[in-house]
């Protein structure tokens, strides 16, 4: 069953902080702050519960929720590998989580000093010229590289140029970003090797394209070996090429998207960088440029003025704002970590992993789960589950029971596959996983298929060890409209 | 030694990666990337610093945080939209427990009915917060939520005209912009009457008109004054539009909900409640409509549902509106957005509950007014508008506020925003200055001295 | 099933921190430290995991852990209450956690300043003259407070009296600090109202009598009506009055040790302060004296030196150290940061709520489980269990099953009763249940009696739903000798 | 407003305890107390501070920490018995764990197998580490341990002699004086080879007869010197006594273990695994033993039992040497005892390994001998011995070493342990210096050029 609503638990007039100062009588001057007729006139409603009964409540929801920290999690596309306990202490420390964002600049040194040396570091891994940090995710780094390709073809006078050609296995995310740039997206199919397919790009090609957007490896997690190419297309064209970084955590340190031709790129820190994904977010989604795009990235820039690195918000050509302040700090001070901690050789070591994590997984369950793909994979592997005696969606949900998180499927998560991969199971085992731990999942695995062709609706039923069993997707009803007397 | 013990984070020995390759066959970690063109390899290392290791690390880290000055050394008067309230300990304690922070989004709902459980009922006290019933899971902050909303009365209404509060915060402004300038939206400035600092309601009837989305406004307002909601809310139904308001979670402590003042979309920066100030980021956007308008809500919705048994459950629900459902239609392309603030601000509301709630919201606004009577006292200082404030309000001094800025950090006190650094057009002698509950009568009469010396 | 140890999840030359430095070349200079035959010629054998996978053990066995923050935990004489959150911040900031106990005294004024206040607080709430606050825990602080008391009377140059009074109710630490002491103990009988039994009382006291040392309210959760008297007879004698405090939560902010005439106390900070006891400590045991047997607290003594607190350490008269330095500093300041939340006026109201919990319990479970003895119980209450259809130490096994943590048993623990009460339970709820919790315990305990009439195999078995299975005490056997190959 | 508002803790409004004492038949909280008689009540309140909100508490006990110097922002060579290694982030995420921090003694095992299985690893690793297979589940400190252990020697051998080398920790022979004191137990101390700073063989030979129970030794001793543990174990199993060794845990990174130098009890402050410095506590005493001596060991023993269903369960044993069975006769007093930081020190073990432990302790080696060659070369500045040592050493200065620790201060260094500060009798130039791995090689030049400045 699912663990209660505190607002059940709420018991009246009981309040876990005491919120008083003998200097100020409380009530007193209630009426000067708002128009009489603005004035509260009911309770609000919120619950009621002493401190004890807060901690335990959210202690036992703790207890009812997977993250990295409990086991495997090879959702693929989402790269869930651990995320190190020392970059949360660092990036919690009082002269980071403590600091105003209207402090005068001088006050906070120390702030744009690791912000520019995270900048530098991204440029150097991406093969960037300059990086931005303030997009809060990937779908907002998209947003404003978007953004700025938009500006680069208005500055140009191109303004024709208002198509995004986009393959049909990116996320969701790259189209609906695309849109709210007020770009028109047309969809290039998959070749039957997963990768794009090359007539049907050079028939989308025109005057028209702004850019093409795509991430490599692709979300199928195979490498585009036809890059080079694409990008002498794109390039010849007058287009630009994005790239979403989405699934940089199998290249990093070995290819870099600039070296590739990309002029336009984003990551996903909680993805390649290793910021925790707190259930849902916040991530950070630092976008890079070519040296000819950076005035149009969004105001302030950080960069060393008289030597020392502080916010510019003189910047005439830039897109504007994407949002408040300077970007996710408390984040962005993780990704910092991370990549200081490794190092280049760590980062490199970190990606090699990831690749054969993945490879040694789509090999050792190819009897069961035939690749989908037959080329070397990336960080993550796209499986056939056609020959299983369930339903993938059913086979799945049974790995919960044993401990292991669900790879990625068709609707449940983001991405999206083509019609003929509705079985298709896509695997991220991630680096920080050991062997023990990949033939842990390896077994939970075959432990599944034996089942299926025994008792095939002991899987058609699962979880059965969950807090609550099997969800029906599709009668979900959205309580939307709450009660009064919750 | 091998990579793995080098960085700490690489879990393979050599050892272990021949292993691994000899099972597949292969002899070497190149052999994996035979689809990559050679010369697109980076030959050796990338140019980034040598590893550290952890205490290495820790030393860098502490230094960089020291350089800063911190609203914990330095008694602090800023807001302008974030605001150093107190953040009790439980949550730091609860929302950084592994399994909350390491989870991604609840995809698999039978493994994350604790995550659903908690955003599910964020979205709930959201509701009753703002007295609007459909609230998502969070957006990015309070300016793109915003953002968000107006795009939304667009899409609602199908028209591109939107008149907006020239009283916003210049950033929320400007965030505006670059969201909507894609979407060829017609942004009409309505003007402030400059002597109360609230919205010109007579001028603001003239400029709603047939083509227009929706009305937006923000209160408390740049100049911290507070806008009269309900009329606001009656001026802009009887013109037919849609009404948006931006606001402060915590005047809600006092004052009544949008919903009751005819807001359609309300939004909030959600930081004050329970989140650290983090040096401007990440923060909490928060979005909240009416029933009718849900399914033009951007990103994240958790619903009930039924499982198997037929029991309560918790899911996402309404994906037909999101980025992976329906691609470049979807409302948003939002796709990872604030969940673990969004846990930090419903364990705040749950702590202090109605009463501190109410009790935060009612010390703000009588230190803040302590203050601003004893400022304004001072000779040369007077407050820029008659309309009411909550906690912050904005003075005319007879010196640039560079200036008396400058010699109150002297004394180890940030003495309030400039305004001319939210904007640089505006007067250079006008200093906007915030309270909250964690400001004793002490540290006010302190500042009071510190200023009146600064004069 | 019992968790996995570490040892077997141990992957060889893998380890989960990087410990190098550039300048130095490992492995250079390590002949130097010792002499060549005192070199290791063989690994430690120490566990060897990544990161992630002990981040992941660890995460896992705190799931098979029972704490306050998890539900009730109504542990007899334990004072399982809750343990602020704000507190454990606080202990943990640097200005107290990085300090070395050899700075300069003047380094580390704020400790000083800490530590006085705290003892001031706990003077006034115990009613003495002055504190010590390095005791490690209850135990340390009957040590150290048993030490005075010898000390004393080797002064008065009474070195016959060598026997400590210990009712036969008391707690295993008390007889077992007095042997260290060099006392011997003689064990008063409790009579039928549960109070120390007059006559034995009497019967013992003759001019070898140090002390007598009680708890009050006694280890039954019952007031010692006759104190005063006892205290007069005591004082009459030449001897002490020596106060476990150990149930100190019962009277806080009411009734004060000094007032009834105790000469020496101590408290357990983990019980009435709210520090949390982690599992089985660490706990602080502070010691309280009147002012006459100020000059023997151990060395140092932190008091106003020029009216700022400092350590004194030229302490001619005292009984010397008993530990490291100057107490669990880290646990001490959690203490003082309850006393500091709660005020006066907090703690009396928490003592008030603690009585009126224990009460409430047994007067709604009076019918399944009688109290042991009529009168009102202070903080805790015992309950005979002789009515219920199986044994006691078998019923309370249920109560795992439905979340709640038992409550004492004889044996189970460290309290200790007298044979009567074999079947009887000690039930100490805390003032920080609300009234749901407390009929939520108590609806637990009538459903496993029902039970128990019906089923009672269901209880003999349980738990059922713990990690393990009953575990059969009486097997146990101590794997000491580890195995090499582990 | 009710105190339970007020204090935050106190869970029950007023209408909570009418509604209680209703249904007890009772009228007010009084009626509860009718045994107290009257006159012992308190009048009206403690005198006590008012009650602070969290964010006056917080700001109050900043205050306090804040005038306090840490090892952060000052370069710290202190030592003497405490050290300043570094903590893993890991060890303060975890062991804070509510399950782990707010759980009592694991009275009930199926309860608590998570916290009965870190205490059996723990126990375990100590095991190996010292190589002697009784562990309990710690006692306080390192000093007590010691106190616990030669206590252990009298009851296991029935005699009342022990043999004490004089160069113990100045406090570790306090407490064991003051431990022994009301036990009876003779204590004869063993000089120092002035020339080598280790035990003078030839003078322990004579000092131990037929009643001497045991010898105690600790090493590195006082002056940081390493004691010859294979030989001295030798010499003292040739006179037919038990043998006692307290040490400093990291040396064993490099050094045999106690159980292969013939020591039977070996004892340890566990502080330098994962513990921080804490301004002196808590801090974590170890010890081991033989088997055939483990029913004299003090506290909790976790051992490995079954459940009803056969399988491998774990629970408190061997409780018959303990104070609740045994009372005046246990082995020991001890009831609580450090488990958390039993917990923190297995982390620690864990999370650095076999290769990092050892790379640890090399580390100390490595930079300890590097600066004590480097102030060596100072003029006037030599080490006092000549024996090996691991990451302390005693120093002569040509001047008081309070008088250069004052100098070094004012550059924002503590220069080491004045050994006057440790035993007033010693010598008031010299000085005790101690460097672990979290020291840089700038810092160490650094100390050299201060140091030689302040000769
Ligand atoms: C390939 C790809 N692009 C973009 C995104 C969107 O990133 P975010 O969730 O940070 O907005 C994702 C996230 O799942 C992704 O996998
Ligand atoms: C009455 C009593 N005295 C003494 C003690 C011993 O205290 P500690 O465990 O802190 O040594 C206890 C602990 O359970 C107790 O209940």
């Amino acid at each position: 069953m699912t663990p209660k609503s505190i607002f059940k638990k709420s018991r009246p007039n009981v309040s876990g902080a005491s919120i008083v100062d003998a200097d100020f009588q409380l009530g007193e001057s209630i009426g000067v702050c708002c128009e009489a007729e603005d004035l509260r006139d009911a309770p609000i409603g919120l619950p009621e519960l002493s401190e004890i009964d807060v901690v335990r409540h959210f202690t036992n929801l703790s207890r009812q929720a997977h993250g990295v920290d409990n086991g495997p999690y090879p959702l693929g596309s989402c790269t869930m590998k651990y995320n190190p306990k020392r970059n949360d202490k660092l990036a919690m420390l009082d002269g980071f989580g403590k600091v105003h964002p209207y402090q005068p600049s001088d006050s906070m040194p120390g702030v744009w000093s690791m912000l520019w040396n995270l900048q530098t570091a991204i440029a150097e891994i991406t093969g960037m010229d300059a990086v931005t940090l303030q997009p809060a995710a990937g779908a907002h780094g998209e947003f404003t590289g978007l953004l700025v390709m938009k500006k680069h073809f208005e500055k140009l006078g191109q303004t024709n140029r208002k198509v995004i050609l986009i393959p049909d296995t990116a996320h969701g995310t790259n189209p609906a970003s695309a849109a709210m740039c007020g770009f028109t997206c047309k969809i290039i199919a998959t070749n039957s090797k997963g990768l794009m397919d090359l007539d049907a790009f050079e028939a989308h090609l025109d005057e028209n394209v702004a850019g093409l957007m795509i991430t490599n490896p692709s979300t199928l997690g195979l490498f585009e070996e036809n890059i080079e190419h694409i990008a002498k297309r794109i390039h010849d064209n007058g287009s630009l090429l994005y790239y979403d970084g989405a699934n940089l955590n199998a290249i990093m340190g070995l290819i870099r998207p600039g070296d590739m031709g990309f002029d336009i790129i984003h990551i996903n820190t909680h993805k390649t960088l290793s910021t925790p994904h707190g259930g849902g977010g916040p991530g950070a989604g630092p976008c890079g440029v070519k040296a000819f795009l950076e005035p149009y990235l969004p105001t302030p820039v950080v960069r060393p003025i008289d030597g020392v690195p502080a916010p510019d918000c003189n910047r005439p050509e830039s897109v504007g704002k994407v949002k408040m302040h300077f970007g996710h700090v408390e984040v962005l001070v993780r990704a910092y970590c991370y990549i200081l901690a490794n190092g280049a050789i760590g980062l490199k070591t970190a990606t090699e992993n990831a690749v054969l994590n993945a490879n040694y997984m789509k090999h050792q369950l190819a009897d069961l789960l035939p690749a989908a793909f037959p080329q070397n994979c990336m960080h993550e592997c796209l499986l056939h589950g056609g020959s299983l005696k369930v339903r993938g969606a059913d086979f799945v949900k049974r790995l919960i029971d044993f401990g292991v998180h669900p790879p990625t499927l068709v609707g449940a998560g983001c991405v999206h596959f083509a019609e003929e991969f509705d079985e298709a199971m896509l695997i991220e085992p991630t680096e920080t996983e050991s062997i023990e731990s990949l033939d842990f999942v390896i077994e939970q695995f075959r432990k599944v298929a034996r089942e299926a062709a025994v008792a095939p609706y002991m899987i058609e039923t699962a979880p059965h060890s969950a807090s609550t069993a099997k969800i029906i997707h599709n009668e979900a009803v959205w309580m939307s409209i709450y009660d009064p007397n919750d | 030694m091998s990579d793995a013990i080098l960085t700490g984070y690489n879990v393979h020995t050599e050892e272990d990666r021949q292993k691994m390759l000899a099972a597949m066959g292969k002899s070497t970690i190149a052999d994996l990337f035979t689809e990559v063109p050679e010369h697109l390899r980076v030959s050796g290392l990338l140019d980034l610093p040598p590893p550290l290791n952890e205490w290495e690390l820790e030393r860098h880290l502490r230094d960089l945080a020291n350089q800063n000055a911190t609203t914990l050394d330095t008694l602090s008067f800023l807001g302008a939209g974030a605001y150093e309230h107190f953040v009790p300990s439980v949550i730091d304690a609860i929302a950084t427990r592994g399994e909350f922070l390491t989870a991604y989004t609840p995809y698999q709902p039978e493994m994350a009915q604790g995550i659903l459980r908690f955003l599910h009922d964020f979205q709930l006290t959201i509701s009753k917060f703002l007295g609007l019933p459909a609230v998502n899971c969070s957006v990015y902050d309070g300016a793109t939520a915003l953002a968000e909303a107006a795009w939304m009365t667009c899409r609602i209404t199908g028209k591109r005209r939107i008149v907006v509060s020239a009283s916003l915060w210049p950033d929320y402004r400007n965030v505006l912009e670059t969201y909507l300038r894609g979407r060829g939206v017609n942004l009409i400035t309505a003007p402030t009457d400059e002597a109360t600092g609230q919205i010109d309601e007579a001028a603001l009837a003239t400029l709603i008109d047939e083509e227009t989305a929706s009305f937006l406004f923000q209160s408390p307002n740049r100049f911290g004054v507070v806008e009269p909601m309900t009329r606001i809310g009656q001026l802009v139904k009887e013109h037919d539009c849609l009404n948006v308001m931006a606001s402060y979670p915590m005047i809600f402590g006092l004052m009544k909900n949008p919903g009751q003042a005819e807001v359609d979309i309300a939004v909030c920066e959600g930081q004050c409640l329970g989140l650290h100030l983090n040096a401007g980021g990440p923060y909490l956007g928060i979005i909240a409509t009416k029933t009718e308008y849900e399914m033009h809500l951007p990103g994240r919705i958790v619903g009930q549902c039924t499982d198997l048994k037929g029991e309560e459950a918790l899911a996402l629900v309404k994906e037909e509106r999101e980025q992976h459902v329906a691609r470049h239609e979807a409302t948003s392309h939002i796709c990872s957005n604030q969940a673990n603030l969004a846990l930090r601000a419903l364990i705040y509301l749950c702590l202090i509950g109605e009463q501190g709630f109410r009790n935060v919201a009612d010390l703000c606004v009588q230190k803040a007014h302590y203050l601003e009577e004893k400022l304004t006292a001072l000779g040369g200082v007077s407050r820029v508008h008659t309309g009411p404030f909550f906690n912050e309000f904005l003075l005319t001094l007879p010196k640039p506020a560079t200036e008396i800025l400058a010699t109150l950090r002297e004394q180890d006190i940030f003495g309030g925003v400039a305004v001319t650094d939210l904007d640089p057009a505006a007067p250079d002698n006008q200093l906007l200055i915030a309270v909250t509950e964690t400001k004793t009568k002490a540290d006010l009469d302190r500042m009071v001295e510190c200023l009146a010396a600064a004069l």
